[in-house]
């Protein structure tokens, strides 16, 4: 069988493995990128604006995102997944699963006349399911593919959205396909999971829908977000005082995460005031334990912010509840200046969740996690982008929260660290031409 | 189909953060003469909204296109492309920035904002209208990088880039390789001794035979542009031979404070900065060296320096300069004035003097009670802390120094179990994976954590003699809700944070610039991380601002990628924003060739035309730097700046005077 | 040109697939039914007069949550619209008819 | 929509070096500072292209200041500061025989993170021209002749 050859595979479309492949082809290697989800983008294409810049987020993302799909040398696969890993001396052979999409991608235009045909509402995951979208859609104004998707689990089968679709695109007899292809190393930029909501039952278990996560307020204070506005899920009410709770999931021994997720104070902060310049009325406070803004800038963004009036208490938040008007009572332990535990009441609360490993690298790949489950690094200090597994690296926060501007430069590490081995093994090949025999390496 | 004769313009206007009436100037931009679309859109760079604009090119004949949205830095090169896959040339394209130039600027005034936003893509539209195709210069690059700096972070991106198969010059201020890194023992989070993990770095450099390294050199000049830097290096004499190296060292009697244990103790000037170090051979430190004879037996040897010049070109630079960490001034938290205050360098080099086993003293005295204080020359606040001499107030966080003084409270600890520890900090930030484990097992140790606010830090002074203790940290702790807390101690360690190297001259070849934090800075933390605003000079490690070790070695291989992109084909593309003389205009007066500083960029060849010679001025373009220096000095208006000229100046200042009352629409 | 399914044919190809997916077409049924009471209810209260979603919940008999997720999906695809403010709260109206 | 509020009848261009003034203006924009709108930024490579006439047509178009900002000793541009000032000065002699008033125009160096100067230099300017208003009243003094041949 032929198989498709690409110098590098790199699994995951979030901003690492976008920038990966882009420091590998901009080489001139060939490039294979698998993301399991319908887009391109990660999670960074859910953001509202990005600290300590306030650049929107989309100005950032978008263009690096049609960057990867117009790029000559790299094949893009979106919707698919890695199925199955087998290395030989020619490197490793990968079996990716294209999952159907029900919509012929080589048709479909992104028209959306199909999601405005379906009569069916769906929640939408792009939105954290604050909004609707529809069980037919395309994922979100700025996906890359623009290709529909059609969710076949809410689908009614009534033909309304073949009906509509100008150019012939849905395909609702479409299989899931297996594409076989040859890559000399990969890079996983596999990327990160947030805390669920319902993590803490003295939060509130998930069940308070005034009680949201800190991906959910980036919806809220997206321009293309739910309402277009900042609003609490619960009745819609415009708040006026906003709490945010930190280390929500992090730094939490009873939750098993004893790290700190690096990126919670700034985006907390940063989303206080990106509020007040939406709601200038609005208090918001943040409850902390530590405020870490380390990062290049972030000081100085951290004492703006509190020259704008975000108020910040050193307190542990024991426990959220309700009130008769879905308002929310925190109580607070050791709150900043008074001895006492104290309750203070806010109209919608934001807990500042951190950042989970997304699955077991082990299984698919034989790459150990650490014990924290984040990709282990066993060069930590001079190879970050090194795994156990020769041939494989890996970039982004699979190898541990990160924030972007930390993530970006690791996908250029492990872009070079991937390019060196590629030479390598291009170098062995070439020393290895019949006349001459196979002779040691000495520089690998 | 558009045949060409008719110029057209298209507005596409983005919505950057607006306050803009973005659809208002969209609307009036669509009266002016050749505007065939103007649209808005929230983010006209993202996929669909390129399309849009390829889509428009195709379908309505649009040859112009003229969009309003972020600085032209960020994502003029995204819609040059856009437009070339679109058919068009690239240069066809012109940015206008309305968003760090109005939008975010003009908050309070929406409609002179708007105004501005429709007179500045008036002028834009002007300038389309003269746009001329243009191709990119190609030029042949060498493969070939000059690290500057032989840090972690220089010794990395050298070898990364030699990896990629290209050549690496290495250069190294001082007569050693491994900069800030061979001054620190165990390293977080992995416990490795930081000499032995950096020994193997230096020997796989060392070792590679793409890499050549020169110690004791720095840059004197450099000239020319990515793909090809023309560079002179100098290089001091290492001043002593292989043979005579040790017995010199021995003989050798000046003394003088030793750096490298950031003069706890002192070393000779003939010297080694520690065992294992690379070059083995010692070096003479020339700096200090007072001239005078060594007597060596019967010889008096003089030492001579005789400085080595050696000129090389290379594709790019990466500059590796790291870091030094905070000199505290005279008396700040009683440094320098009371001997029990020190920094955390001096406390590593200290602890790493000590024989195992010994008991800790300081000034003769056993140290009971240590106070570590974070924050030194990090985090200040104008008003609050003294500036530096220069003015400079360092309000950043040095990122690594938490993690350092829990790490070394585990450490003593471990060595002194008798001692006390307390922490005096504002913030506690192990951010870094594995750090928050040496945070808790600090608590664990049972050191005594305190904190104050910001705005009223610490205060450090002398006890009487007599007093139980030499020193007193005095503060208000918010730990236990304010209450003024005093804390006798043996020794105060200050955990000074981080500042760049000055390396002004080397700013100033190169043509880069340093940020508000004088840190070098990179020309978008997210678009393009290590870049500076020169093509083909990039950044690696803590010139660039506070790392971690890890930080620093993942920085300087994203900074060879990026030397690799530039280079890796053989081959580099220049803008085309070069002079370019009209022949029918010249009248070889040769007053451009008189202002032109550059060498061959313009000249004049004599030529024949209609039988008659006539002198005429010729451009080089891989010689010209677009400055425009002719340009004015031409009393023909023969010259020009391709992509900027002079006409295209004048259309964009009829386009912003244009009358308001012309082109909007009357409210009825 | 491709060729193109006949209408019969396809008729034909969707009615196997609904038996194949008989369990979701139950349930999308079940769900679209409810949906579209919902829907139908909301914008008859909406053509009455504005109103905020509390007070569209109160009238349904849902949650503010649920009626706030309901009035933001008819808002997104133009069957309703944002109005002014009653207190802290957005009015919903229906939208022009021309918007869609 | 109106356009006539009453600051708004001058206009200052501000030619601004890409490696200095404009990337200065970006960073004024990041820190999201707001300063007067009557501010014309156009971005040049080197300023030294320009021959005095450029900025004589300027003010006969009613740009009513220009305010130059390279990048100084800073430039990446060899000669290209020293001619710039030179070409400035040029101007200003010819300002003077036309009697526009020479403070209209200025030249000033601004770097990359020169947040501050920038908008000292704005301000500056525009209080200049609330004293001594639009460059239409230099031309009034003079006579109607066209100032450019």
């Amino acid at each position: 069988m032929v198989l498709d050859t690409y110098d590098a595979l790199v699994v995951g479309g979030g901003i690492s493995g976008m920038q990966s492949a882009l420091d590998l082809a901009n080489q001139g290697y060939r490039v294979a990128l698998v993301e399991r989800s319908e887009s391109i983008g990660g999670k960074m294409i859910q953001l509202s604006k990005v600290f300590p810049t306030l650049d929107c987020c989309s100005c950032i993302t978008t263009p690096k995102m049609s960057a990867v799909a117009h790029h000559h040398g790299i094949q893009l696969f979106t919707y698919s997944e890695v199925q199955q890993i087998l290395e030989d001396s020619d490197g490793f052979h990968v079996d990716i699963l294209k999952k159907p999409r029900y919509v012929r991608d080589d048709l479909c235009t992104g028209c959306r006349q199909c999601e405005y045909a379906c009569p069916i509402y769906v929640p939408n995951p792009y939105d954290l399911e604050l909004s609707a979208t529809k069980a037919v859609r395309v994922p979100f104004s700025t996906a890359v593919p623009q290709t529909a998707v059609l969710d076949i689990e809410n689908c009614l089968f009534c033909g309304k959205c073949e009906k509509a679709c100008p150019v012939d695109a849905i395909d609702l007899a479409q299989a899931p396909e297996i594409k076989h292809l040859r890559a000399t190393t990969i890079v996983l930029a596999t990327g990160y999971e947030i805390t669920q909501r319902d993590a803490k039952a003295e939060y509130g278990a998930g069940r308070l829908p005034n009680v949201i996560d800190g991906l959910m307020m980036e919806r809220l204070l997206a321009p293309t977000g739910p309402y277009g506005r900042v609003l609490r899920p619960g009745d819609g009410k415009e708040p006026e005082s906003i709490a945010y709770v930190q280390c929500a999931g992090s730094r939490d021994e009873t939750l098993g995460v004893e790290y700190c997720s690096r990126v919670c104070c700034m985006y907390a902060i940063k989303q206080a005031m990106l509020i007040s310049g939406s709601l200038p009325l609005a208090d918001i406070t943040i409850y902390y334990m530590d405020i870490r803004t380390f990062g290049k800038g972030y000081e100085q963004f951290y004492q703006n912010a509190r020259t704008m009036g975000v108020e910040f208490v050193k307190g542990k938040v024991a426990s959220i509840t309700q009130d008769e008007n879905q308002n929310l009572v925190l109580r607070l332990e050791a709150m900043d200046g008074k001895p006492e535990v104290a309750e203070r009441t806010h109209d919608l609360v934001v807990l500042s969740v951190g950042m989970l490993p997304q699955y077991d690298p082990k299984t698919l790949y034989a790459v150990s996690p650490a014990e924290d489950g984040f990709v282990q690094q066993p060069s930590p200090n001079l190879a970050p982008s090194l795994t156990d597994r020769h041939g494989i690296f890996v970039a982004g926060t699979a190898a541990g929260p990160m924030d972007i501007v930390d993530s970006i430069v690791m996908a250029g590490a492990a872009a070079a660290s991937a390019a060196g081995y590629i030479e390598e093994r291009l170098m062995r090949t070439n020393e290895q031409v019949p006349e001459s025999p196979v002779m040691e390496v000495t520089h690998g | 189909m558009d045949d060409g004769s008719a110029p057209r313009a298209v507005d596409e206007n983005q919505q950057a953060d607006a306050d803009n009436d973005c659809k208002l100037v969209a609307r009036t931009l669509a009266r002016l003469p050749n505007v065939v679309v103007s649209r808005t859109n929230m983010s006209m760079c993202s996929d669909s909204g390129q399309s849009i604009i390829e889509q428009d090119i195709k379908e309505l004949g649009v040859n112009r296109v003229v969009i309003g949205a972020c600085a032209p830095s960020l994502h003029e090169a995204t819609f040059r492309q856009t437009v070339e896959r679109a058919g068009l040339n690239r240069y066809y394209y012109h940015h206008v920035g309305l968003r760090e130039q109005d939008s975010w600027v003009h908050g309070h005034d929406r409609i002179l904002a708007t105004e501005k936003a429709i007179r500045l893509m008036a002028a834009g539209i002007a300038k389309a209208r003269l746009l001329e195709p243009l191709e990119a210069i190609r030029l042949p690059a060498e493969k070939h990088a000059l690290v500057i700096g032989g840090g972690v972070a220089g010794l990395k991106a050298a070898l990364a880039i030699a990896r990629r198969d290209m050549r690496v010059t290495l250069i190294e201020k001082t007569p050693f390789l491994g900069g800030r890194m061979a001054q620190l023992e165990r390293i977080f989070p992995s416990g490795e001794h930081a000499r032995t993990v950096l020994g193997g770095l230096i020997h796989e450099v060392a070792d590679h035979p793409r890499i050549t390294i020169h110690v004791g050199t720095q840059l004197t000049s450099i000239s020319g542009y990515v793909g090809d830097f023309k560079i002179q290096l100098t290089k001091q004499s290492r001043g002593v031979t292989p043979e005579q190296a040790e017995q010199l060292m021995d003989c050798c009697s000046q003394y003088v404070p030793d750096e490298f244990n950031y003069g706890l103790t002192q070393r000779k000037v003939i010297y080694r900065p520690y065992d294992g170090c690379y070059p083995s051979l010692p070096a003479v430190d020339w700096e200090h060296y007072d001239g005078s004879p060594i007597t060596c037996g019967s010889e008096r040897i003089v030492l001579k320096n005789d400085p080595e010049t050696l000129d090389l070109s290379a594709g790019a630079v990466v500059v590796a300069t790291g870091f030094n960490p905070y000199e505290p001034a005279a008396g700040e938290y009683g440094y320098g004035v009371i001997p029990e205050v020190i920094t955390l360098p001096q406390l590593i080099r200290k602890l790493a003097l000590l024989e195992a086993g010994a008991s800790l003293e300081i000034n003769g005295h056993p140290v009971r009670d240590i106070v570590m204080l974070h924050c030194v020359g990090s985090r200040q606040i104008e008003g609050v802390h003294e500036p530096q001499p220069d003015g400079q107030v360092n309000d950043y966080c040095s990122r690594v120094c938490c993690t350092a003084t829990m790490y070394e409270c585990i450490e003593l600890k471990e060595r002194f179990p008798e001692i006390n520890l307390f922490d005096v900090h504002e913030d506690i930030r192990t951010y870094g994976r594995g750090h928050e484990e040496f945070y808790r097992q600090t608590l664990e140790d049972g050191t005594v954590m305190l904190r104050y606010q910001g705005e009223n830090p610490p205060v450090v002074e002398a006890l009487p003699s007599g007093d139980s203790h030499p020193l007193v940290v005095r503060l208000r702790d918010r730990l236990t809700w304010g209450e003024e807390v005093e804390v006798p101690a043996d020794l105060v360690v200050l955990a000074v944070g981080m500042m760049p190297r000055l390396v002004n001259d080397l700013v100033e070849m190169l043509k880069i610039s340093p940020g508000k934090d004088r840190f070098l800075l990179e020309v978008h933390p997210k678009l393009r991380p290590v870049e500076t605003s020169v093509s083909g000079v990039v950044l690696a490690g803590t010139a660039q601002g506070p790392m971690s070790i890890q930080e620093s070695a993942a920085a300087a291989e994203a900074a060879a990628a990026k030397v690799a992109c530039l280079l890796s084909q053989g081959r580099v593309e220049l803008e085309p924003f070069v002079a370019r003389v009209n022949p029918e205009l010249c009248e070889g007066t040769g007053a451009c060739v008189e202002v032109c500083a550059y060498e061959n960029a313009i000249s004049l060849r004599t030529i024949r035309q209609n039988g008659s010679e006539k002198r005429h001025a010729v451009v080089s373009p891989a010689n010209c730097s677009g400055c425009g220096n002719c340009v004015s000095a031409c009393p023909h208006g023969a010259i020009d700046v391709q992509g900027w000229t002079l006409k295209q100046f004048d259309a964009m200042v009829d386009g912003l005077a244009i009358d308001m009352f012309d082109v909007l629409e009357v409210e009825k | 040109m491709m060729g193109t399914v006949s209408a019969r044919e396809r008729s034909e190809m969707l009615k196997e697939l609904r038996q194949q997916h008989q369990a979701t077409v139950d349930r999308t049924q079940t769900l679209l039914r409810e949906q579209k009471k919902i829907h139908q209810a909301i914008c008859k209260a909406l053509k009455e007069e504005e109103r905020t979603a509390p007070e569209i919940a109160e009238l349904l008999e849902l949650s503010p949550a649920e009626a706030l997720w309901h009035l933001t999906a008819l808002k997104r695809y133009n069957i309703i619209a944002e109005s002014d403010m009653r207190g802290e709260y957005f009015l919903y109206r229906m939208a022009d008819q021309e918007a869609g | 929509m109106s356009m006539e509020t009453k600051n708004h009848n001058t206009k200052i261009l501000i030619l601004a070096t890409l490696s200095g003034g404009y990337a200065g203006a970006d960073s004024v924009g990041q820190l999201h500072v707001d300063y007067a709108p009557n501010t014309y930024i156009l971005p040049v490579m080197c300023p030294s292209m320009f021959p005095e006439d450029f900025y004589l047509r300027a003010f006969e178009r009613g740009m009513d200041a220009i305010i130059v900002m390279y990048s100084g000793t800073d430039s990446p541009y060899k000669g290209g500061p020293e001619r710039t000032a030179k070409l400035i000065n040029g101007t200003y002699e010819r300002m003077k025989t036309l009697g526009i008033d020479t403070r209209r125009l200025r030249l000033t160096a601004i770097c990359t993170v020169c947040t501050k100067p920038f908008l000292k230099e704005v301000q500056q300017m525009n209080s200049l021209l609330e004293e001594i208003g639009p460059v239409r009243s230099d031309f009034s003094k003079k006579s109607e002749e066209s100032i450019v041949s």
